[in-house]
Parts: C-alpha cells; structure tokens; sequence
C-alpha cells in the first residue's frame, strides 16, 4: 500500500466530482493532515476553517506540495491575532459569504475532524 | 441538485477508541442509518484505524466490537481502512476485528467519489 | 449537523454565521442537529461569560429570525446531563429518526465538528 | 487535581485507580479537586451507559471507603451546568481557594489531563 | 518531603487560544495562584505559544490580554515561551503580547528543576 | 534559538533533580512529543499513559532517540487492545501499583497534555 507522501499527483486524476475538504484542527495536532493533502485534487478546494487557519501562515511547513485551491475565513484569521499579511500568497482570504457561494459549487463536503 | 439518498452516504471515523465518546456515538449514528437500510460506506481514517484493532483481552472500559457486528450484521459491506494509517499504528488487514478493504489515498478518493456526502 | 462542544468558540461561530450567510444567500435551511458533544450547547444551566461569544444564545437569535427547529439528539444528551428541565428555550431533544428523515428531505447535509 | 472530559475513558480510569492504589501503598490523600471538564463528572443528570466505565460512580466508591473530598471548582462548574441541583451525591462544588488550601498543606500535586 | 510552597509552582500552557476553555481555565488558576502571592512561573508550550500573539484587531470572540496584563501586574515575572514553538508559528518575541523569554529544550529543562511542581 | 531535533544530549546534563513526564494524548496527534522528548534526561522516567500508551508500539517512530526510562501501564495497553510482545523492549509494561512507588521517588512530576 503506498504511502502519503510517495504518492504520485496523477493518481487522483479521477473522473469523479470535485470536493470541498474542510479541515478544522491546529495544524501541529491534526493527524489527519496528510490525509487530506494526499486526496486534493487540482479542481478541488480546501477550507481552513477555525484552528486550522493556523496552516496558513507557515504553510510551506504545515502544508508542503498541496494541489487545488485553498482558503482561509477572514474572521477566524483575526480572533487568532492574525492578518492577512500573514498568510501565503497561494491561500485566499474570504467571508463567510463567499464561503457558501462557493461551497454550493461542489457537491460533496468532506469534514477532516 | 440531486437528493441525499440518491447515493451512499460516507461516514468517516477518525478518532481512537478511547478519545472521548466521539467513536462511540458515530457508530451509533452507522447504525440508524444502517437500521434503515440506508446505503452506507464506512472509513477508518488516521488514529480511527485503531477502531479495528481485534482485543487481545475484553475491554473493561467500553465494548465497541458489539456495535461493529452489528453493522456487519446489518449487511453493511463497504469498509475502508486508510493503508497509512493501519502501517502507522502497526495493524494488519488480517489481524482486524471486522473485515476492511486497506485503501491508498488514491483509492480513498475515488471511494469518496461514489458518495453523495461523507461525513 | 453541529457536533462540537460549546467552548469551541471559533467552530461554533463558524456554524452560527455559516447557516446566517446561507439564509441570507436565499438557502432553505429549516433544521440545525446538536448531536455529540454539542448537546451542551443546549444547556440552559451553563452559565457563559458575558466576554465571551455565546453559542446558545446565537443559535437562539438566528432560530427566532428564520423559524429554524434546534434539534438536540437524545443519546447525546443524555450522556451529557441535558434534560427537560435544563434544556434553554427555542432546542428541543429528539431522537436519530428526525435526523434521517432531515437527511432524507435534504439536497445536502453540513457536518460542523 | 482531574481535569479531563468525563468521556475520556482512558484518562478517567487513571485518575481513579492511581488514587486507589496510593491510598492502598499507605500514601495520604484527602482532596480530589475537580477542575475544567472534569466538573462534569460530577453531573448527576448525565447517564451512563451500564457497559461502559464509569468515573462518577467510581470516585463515590472511593470517597466513600476512604473518606475523600470530591471538590469541584465553581468556575468550571457554571460553565458546564453543574448546579447544586444537578449534583451528584459525594461532590461538592467549592473555590479555587480550597485548592490552594490544598496545595499549601500538601507535599505533592498531581494533575490528571 | 518538602511542603509545595517552598518553591515557586509552574503552570505550563500547552493549547491554543480557542481550543476549547483549556487557556482560558489554566489562566484563572494562574490568577488565583498569583494573587495569593504564591511564587509562579509561566511557561508555554507548543500550540500555547499563540496566546502570547499580540492581536491585530480585538478578538470578539474571547479576551485573553485582560487576564494576560492583569497576571503582569500582580509581578509574576517569569514567563518562559518554548522557542522552537515559536519558531513553527512564525512568532517573533518583539511581537508578543507580554515580555517573555525565549528558552531552548535544555533552557526549559532547567527551569523545570528550580519548581516544586509544573502542571 | 535550538531547534528540538538540533539539541545536543549534553546539554540536558543539569543538576536538578529527575523528573517524572507524563504523556497522554495519541503520538499521531501530540504537538508536545517532541518538547517533552527534548527535555528527558537519562535519570529521568517519562510514563505513556491513556491513549499515550500507543506510542510504545511502533517506538521507533513515534519515539526517536529516547533517553531515561520509559514506561506504560498494562491496563492501558489491554484497553486499547494490545498486548505486552507489542511493546518496544526498553519500554517497560508495569501496574498502577509499580507507577504509584515508582512517582514517589521523583520530586517533580509534569504532565504533557
């Protein structure tokens, strides 16, 4: 069975339907990190939500190698004493709103909890 | 859009057995799904592969391997346990409590593919 | 589906404005389930800082303005003290069977650990 | 002093049959101080399933053949619903200056996460 | 065996601003401890070292540098931040809330050996 | 500042008295196994406890380079469905009654949770 980090990007070319992942823990304590990198797909999207938007400042540590798009919410940023400065360059900064006008785009929610 | 019961629902089991009741009550929520014979695909993900480990004594603290006959019982077939995870925490297929099909995070995926949400 | 305990204040602000921006965006939303640890939300004898962001009253608010019905699973609640008579008002306890009949009537279903 | 989540098990058992086996070892013990989520353990409203262990019954067990204290600090306690109508019997709901009484009298303190 | 008071109590802060009431908590214990004129070091460790992130704007959610201040004010002086911690969070220690030491694993080791207990 | 893995053994060499670590949460997310790891010294005792006791399988992965004694407890590893042959063999497997005479012997006990 092959491991997380030596899988190979090009098999998840799969013909499915794209995926939100929503992770949700403080990055140094989410064992199911390189769980989820291993599934991203190019067209999928991956929501930093609460602890987790955490990930997104020294991403290149917490989230090497990561494929599709990824975001983090506004709000959890700032009641972590972060700004948007902070965050990687490839990471998007948005609302609440823009969360679920996006979030009806993808027809399966996966929750990394 | 397409309702819910169009496709089998995923439910994902990500903690150890013993860290708090969140196994206990996900397996109580597989089983009134399962009890309404609703299609279902169970994942055993992370430090939730430890669900499977097969005791080598009785439990005192709390008997999950009740629950997970049931749902065997209640014909539900499709269980997954993520390959990774079974080599981390040294667990082989065959030494499993129930029988699970050991999937890479490519196959993972495309099970996830199959769902209408997973949960 | 709400499934985190009351003091996880950023998962349960993420779920409070979560279903807000839904409504807002024109989304049916008719049913919130308190399931797991988050029957405590539910728990009128908890007393929570007036500092501090307050679940229960915010689900409290957001049912009252859009007529949401504030389910709390039985088993769940029970295992955590949540009773008749401690329950806050606008929640109600019930059993798994509500919830599958939401998830049968549902396009999609939300988990927010 | 026992701070983990009544749910937790693992950790509960610890707590208990550390104390047990101190006291049998000669050792004094007179304070179980019950702070942050292990208030809820001395919920009397809360069931526990009759397969599963359980640590409120076991501390009044072992207060009660070794005429222990069960104290739980009030804080924690308000934030969880612990009222002295919800109390279980054995406990009582106090102070964090018992627990530095406590501390002032006592050769040693253990935390149970 | 010596009594506890006869050397300074360490509280070490080992989780995140908002995972769960856990800061909030130890933070009381703290206060009350410091109150009573009890010797007290602070440390934190691992995710702890976020509660020392000076915020950009008011956190609405929960305030910590009310207790934070309140803490300095009653002269506890010893508060120690895990390096390597603050290092994986991208903090510097110009940017925290309150004047902390950096220390290194063997720098945290040696304070530990001056406490009557760290809990 | 010294990275965790960067730290020369030789510097751990205080004069302090040993201390007694506890760990006790899952080694696959423990944001605080590599600061205790840094800080044991040859004299000192680090029990695995609760879901802890996890990391005393696959040792050489969870646990690299470990000095000092290392212990967890038999009921812990039976609750979580292990056996003795499945522990590291410098771990040692002991009872609540060996733990409780063994943490009277270090003056300082800390809990890494």
């Amino acid at each position: 069975m092959s491991d997380v980090a030596a899988e190979a990007p090009e098999d998840l070319r799969s013909t499915g339907p794209a995926i939100m992942h929503w992770l949700w823990r403080d990055p140094s304590a989410d064992p199911l990190l390189a769980s989820c990198l291993a599934t991203v797909r190019d067209d999928d999207c991956v929501v930093l939500q609460a602890e987790a938007a955490l990930a997104s400042v020294a991403a290149e540590q917490w989230l090497p190698g990561r494929r599709g798009r990824w975001l983090v919410l506004r709000p959890d940023l700032h009641s972590l004493g972060l700004q948007e400065e902070d965050v990687a360059s490839d990471i998007e900064c948005i609302s609440m709103d823009e969360l679920v006008s996006l979030s009806v785009r993808y027809a399966t929610q996966q929750s990394w909890a | 859009m397409t309702g819910l019961a169009a496709k089998p629902v995923g439910l994902a089991f990500c903690r150890g057995p013993h860290d708090g009741a969140d196994a206990r009550e996900r397996l109580d929520l597989a089983l009134a799904l399962a009890a309404a014979d609703w299609p279902l695909s169970l994942f055993f993900l992370g430090p939730g592969v430890q669900l499977l480990r097969r005791p080598a004594v009785t439990d005192e603290l709390r008997d999950f391997p009740a629950a997970l006959g049931t749902l065997v019982m209640f014909g539900v077939e499709q269980i997954f346990a993520e390959a990774s995870a079974l080599e981390r925490y040294e667990l082989a297929v065959d030494d499993l409590r129930i029988s699970a099909k050991a999937i890479s995070s490519a196959e993972l995926r495309s099970a996830m593919d199959e769902l209408s949400c997973l949960t | 589906m709400v499934c985190h305990s009351p003091d996880q204040l950023l998962r349960a602000r993420a779920a409070v404005s979560f279903a807000r921006a839904a409504l807002k965006a024109g989304h049916q939303l008719e049913t919130i389930f308190f399931y797991q640890a988050a029957a405590a939300i539910g728990l009128a004898t908890a007393q929570i800082s007036s500092d501090d962001y307050d679940p229960r009253r915010a689900w409290q608010e957001l049912a009252t303005e859009h007529e949401l019905r504030l389910l709390i699973c039985v088993g769940s609640a029970q295992r955590r003290g949540v009773v008749e008579e401690s329950l806050a008002s606008g929640f109600a306890i019930t059993g798994l069977g509500q919830w599958l009949a939401a998830m049968a009537s549902a396009d999609r279903v939300l988990r927010f650990p």
